[in-house]
């Protein structure tokens, strides 16, 4: 991971309250691996003082993407960034989700709620590459929640989505999308990335049928190397539950290690 | 001279402890110093103070653990910690090879186990002093610690000082209506130095859900926020008293640290800073050296105490 | 309806006195009331607490008053005023013909003089209830002042209630060990009310002249960087008195000022907003009522205290 | 004066630190008076949390120009606004300088040391309007920090100018220049803006030869209106000195008013 204090802004792409920045940073855009994230300050002055988390959403030898909604005060002053822009990252951290986990032609759900869309993009594209079979359930609130609809299709792969208010496709949450496309088939694999009670939810429903997850957890970060201990999730191990930096072991967990209040 | 400001020096005398440049690492915002190896080169520090131990291992607080304010944050991480065994055994063998100051910061629930603490880490070695936080404002209700008052401090002090074969350093609150008498309290008790400020007792309000942000109700305040109560404080506190100073809260840069010392402190601690950049301890100790060296000034410890009341 | 928000119930009951709305505008943030006139209708606030009153008219603390920091701002202006005297003459009578609570913030050297005070404005109309400024730091070495101890708040505050025909509402100071053991004397004391919090002690450093950037040395801080302090105190005073408490410190917004109310506030009093936005006061009412009527709240009274701890 | 929360920015020149911005911010431009200033909010955040003043530059009933120099962070952020971005203002406000104090005909002199020299623009305009004739004195460190030069003979006023290092005419402080100037003619009145060793220095000057004066001071201010007591200057009336607020009864006041520490 680096420090890349003048990374660039060079494309930016917008639906509504969604942005995608595509950033000239190549050190971290090669060392890059699906399901880490970077940490972005957003302001030169105090206000907001910390940096903000955002996966990875894409990466190539040039820098790295990222996909992010507007959630307040930190991603509002980020998406009225403009192109050139100076970008002040560090990253890539945390630990990604496990690519290996599924075998040349099995298959591997990719399920993802709203903003959580984000790294599963990346994820996608690299299975593909290890000749995986990525199945994306996209699910937001209502249409304008998936933008991200045709960026996946223009890489061929199909996306099965869900909008809470059904003005587009399986009308539900994800999760009850994903329960039937599991009735259907059995994949090697479910990663997930989206709000905790979608997770949550999504774990027991995998759990039930035995199949694996990977699950990517949020929280609010002070800092995203592991220093603060504020970022925490309660997490299993051999010893019992306890709370574990996810910007440090996560932000991707085995489902089954992830404890729900 | 090649770097700017490489012909600056920097060195430090506490009395009790000679280090490199006055720049530490707070405690709690640079974990155990090792994290932060692929972002700055540790031995360019004066010295880090690692996280807070108590004896044992520490679950901390539920999250939301942290809370982002105007300009602070605010934390209630509950000192969740190793212990000091795992400590002792995993951390500070580590930290032998890094050459630079390691100071712990020492907790407990009570007098017994601050002594234990420092007992128990009397029998390792690497450990150049001890930061006592007699300071922590989120393990008790309210906020409840020994340095709110005079003779609390005085007695865990003086008992730790018996304990400990170590210099102590004595971690002060701000939460108090005396930072002066608390200071003295310490003094007489035998402290080696004290650093202040810790933060300030805070909470924020989640308006939509009509509860407090933090899962603790009440947290610590730090950041660039605190900065004008921590500089009161630290230079009403070391005209005051003959031990040394170590000044600390809101610094963001060299300019800010400068600004500590010329108030007064012989040494500074960067905190909140390094979770915005993790390189920030080695920025300030660089632009303290350009500062110097740009105002034609030797040694940085001709800087300290030099404030001009007119 | 026409006004968003209009149908909202602002009405604020303190017991001793019923207000149009819980936002008052704090004392020192709003000169004498008139200087705002251009930019808002003073009518449309809860009230007016106005500049802090000695007896005689004071010179004030020389030049530098202010500085800003981060997210704040430290004051040292030394309550230049008017005194009492031109106060009753000039400003009171046309602060007669707006139809507003006007509360006076009262000062003093010493308690005759703070008792002066009020035995002066007591043969005056137009007044609704004091403001007692214990608590300004700004007027002795090292921000001195009567809210500093339980026993100078308790006699203080008991002797001019005795000496007062009108409500007596006691401003607290942030600077202390326990702001509940303060507040809990000046109720005893008798006092209607409690209003907290008056400014933290802070200092700034001129780094290239090595001087104090106040010419007072240290002055009181102010503004968003205060606030987790303020919500913390409030939260920990409102639930441990009687009396009615009014919140302040950091309120730039509705949303803001609705935490203090949440956190157990009946009012609130907005301050260096009024530096940055001179109509801020009044924007603050409109967004509370915006705020209530989208929440399907009938009375902002109901928000009172519903601060829920899991 | 008004609040506006929304002005617009036309139009932005710049040399080196100093810039002038021409807003449009019509009531504001109809009620200004030579002397007078704008409160200035830089940020939306709550870092710098203080609005800056900035004196009136020019105005006419489209808006008003203002002309500053990158002194710190808040001038540093309005420094960085673009064309067509918001300014969020409040104005006019104070005590301007008194035009009709030079009678149709009689000379003036306006002595502007360094970022000084911004509200004199405005108060020659008006003075030629009366039939005055005004002699602009324009004094900086050196060539580049007495831009304002070209406006100024654009007008068909030829400023005289001097320069600490004399890389530009008269070599020396400003104050000297306008001594000089003095033993040759005596003006009316002298109006003068800039630092206060210069104030100073030109108020003495003045007094000797029995020249009035009014001068616009400087200070820190918390609110621009009246309300916080944070701009106080030691100015003299019939009941002695005492510290009075320049935002309000000034910033202009008659050079003998103004008691120097
Ligand atoms: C590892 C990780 C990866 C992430 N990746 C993405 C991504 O690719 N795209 C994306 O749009 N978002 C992502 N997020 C969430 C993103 O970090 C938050 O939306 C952002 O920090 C909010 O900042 P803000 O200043 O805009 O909102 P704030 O004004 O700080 O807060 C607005 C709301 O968001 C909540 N919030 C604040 N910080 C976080 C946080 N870190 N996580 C969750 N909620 C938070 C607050 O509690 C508040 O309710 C990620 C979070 C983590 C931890
Ligand atoms: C009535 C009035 C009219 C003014 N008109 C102009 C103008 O037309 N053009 C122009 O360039 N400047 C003008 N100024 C000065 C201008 O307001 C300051 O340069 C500005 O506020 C500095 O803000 P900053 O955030 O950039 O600097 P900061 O970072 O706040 O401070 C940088 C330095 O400037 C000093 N400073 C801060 N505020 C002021 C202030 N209000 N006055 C003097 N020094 C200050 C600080 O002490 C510090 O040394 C005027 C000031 C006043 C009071
Ligand atoms: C997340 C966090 C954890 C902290 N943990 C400790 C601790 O374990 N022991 C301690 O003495 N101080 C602790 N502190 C206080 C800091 O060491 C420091 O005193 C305070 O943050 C003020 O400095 P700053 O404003 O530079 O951060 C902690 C602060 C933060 C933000
Ligand atoms: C310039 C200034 C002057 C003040 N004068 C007084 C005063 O005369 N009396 C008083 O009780 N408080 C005074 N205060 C304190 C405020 O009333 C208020 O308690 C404090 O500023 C915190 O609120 P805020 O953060 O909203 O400003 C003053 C504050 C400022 C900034
Ligand atoms: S974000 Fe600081 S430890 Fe995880
Ligand atoms: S700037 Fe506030 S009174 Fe003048």
């Amino acid at each position: 991971m680096t420090i890349e204090r003048d990374a660039r802004l060079r494309e930016v792409q917008s639906w509504g309250d969604f942005f995608r920045f595509a950033i000239e940073a190549p050190a971290a855009g090669r060392e890059a691996r699906p399901g880490q994230f970077v940490m972005i300050k957003v302001s030169e002055g105090t206000s907001p003082l910390l940096r903000r988390p955002l996966g990875v959403h894409a990466a190539d030898p040039d820098g790295l993407d990222l996909f992010f909604k507007v959630a307040g005060k930190g991603t509002g002053i980020l998406s009225r960034k403009k192109p050139g822009d100076r970008i002040d990252l560090i990253g890539p951290l945390g630990r990604g989700f496990t690519v290996s986990a599924t075998a040349k032609g099995r298959t591997a759900f990719l399920v993802g709620g709203g903003r959580g869309i984000a790294p599963l993009y990346f994820l996608a594209l690299e299975l593909v590459k290890t000749g995986a079979r990525p199945v994306v359930l996209y699910g937001g609130r209502s249409l304008s929640e998936i933008p991200l609809r045709e960026r996946f299709e223009r890489t061929g792969l199909e996306p099965r989505c869900s909008t809470d208010d059904g003005s587009f496709g399986f009308a539900g949450p994800v999760t009850e999308l994903a329960a039937l496309e599991l009735d259907r088939e059995r994949p090697a694999m479910i990663y997930a990335c989206g709000p905790d009670p979608m997770m949550k939810a999504l774990a027991a429903i995998a759990a039930k049928r035995g199949v694996p997850t990977e699950l990517s957890l949020e929280s609010v970060m002070g800092c995203g190397v592991g220093a603060c201990w504020g970022c925490v999730h309660r997490i299993r191990d051999e010893k019992g539950d306890g709370w574990v930096k996810i910007c440090e072991e996560g932000p991707v967990f085995p489902g089954e290690r992830v404890s729900w209040a | 001279m090649g770097v700017k400001g490489a012909g600056v020096d920097l060195t430090t005398d506490l009395g009790f402890l000679k280090l490199r440049n006055p720049v530490l690492t707070a405690s709690g915002t640079f974990g155990y110093g090792l994290e932060f190896e692929p972002y700055l080169d540790l031995s360019r520090l004066g010295g880090i103070v690692v996280k807070g131990l108590y004896y044992g291992p520490r679950e901390g607080n539920p999250p939301p653990r942290l809370v982002e304010t105007a300009s602070g944050l605010i934390n209630a991480i509950g000192l969740q910690g190793v212990g000091v065994e795992a400590f002792a055994a995993k951390v500070l063998p580590q930290l032998h090879r890094i050459d630079t100051a390691v100071i712990v910061n020492v907790c407990g629930a009570d007098d017994d186990e601050y002594a234990a603490v420092v007992e128990f880490l009397d029998r390792h070695e690497g450990i150049a002093a001890y930061e006592l936080n007699i300071s922590c404002p989120n393990v008790k209700k309210d906020g409840a610690c020994p340095a709110l008052r005079p003779q609390t401090t005085y007695d865990l002090v003086k008992r730790i000082k018996a304990a400990s074969r170590r210099p102590v350093i004595t971690k002060l609150s701000p939460n108090v209506t005396s930072i002066v008498e608390i200071a003295q309290a310490a003094e007489e008790a035998g402290t080696d130095a004290l650093a202040l400020i810790n933060t300030l007792l805070a909470m924020a309000v989640d308006l939509e859900t009509r509860r407090p942000k933090l899962a603790n109700v009440y947290g610590g305040l730090s950041g660039p926020a605190i900065k004008p109560v921590a500089l009161r404080m630290v230079h009403q506190v070391a005209s005051r008293v003959r031990v040394p100073v170590i000044g600390l809260g809101g610094i963001m840069s060299g300019a800010d640290a400068l600004e500590f010392l010329v108030a007064g402190a012989a040494a500074v601690e960067v905190g909140t800073a390094s979770f915005v950049d993790p390189d920030a301890a080695a920025r300030v100790v660089d632009e303290i050296a350009r500062w110097c060296e740009a105002r034609g000034v030797a040694a940085v410890r001709d800087v300290v105490g030099t404030i001009e009341i007119p």
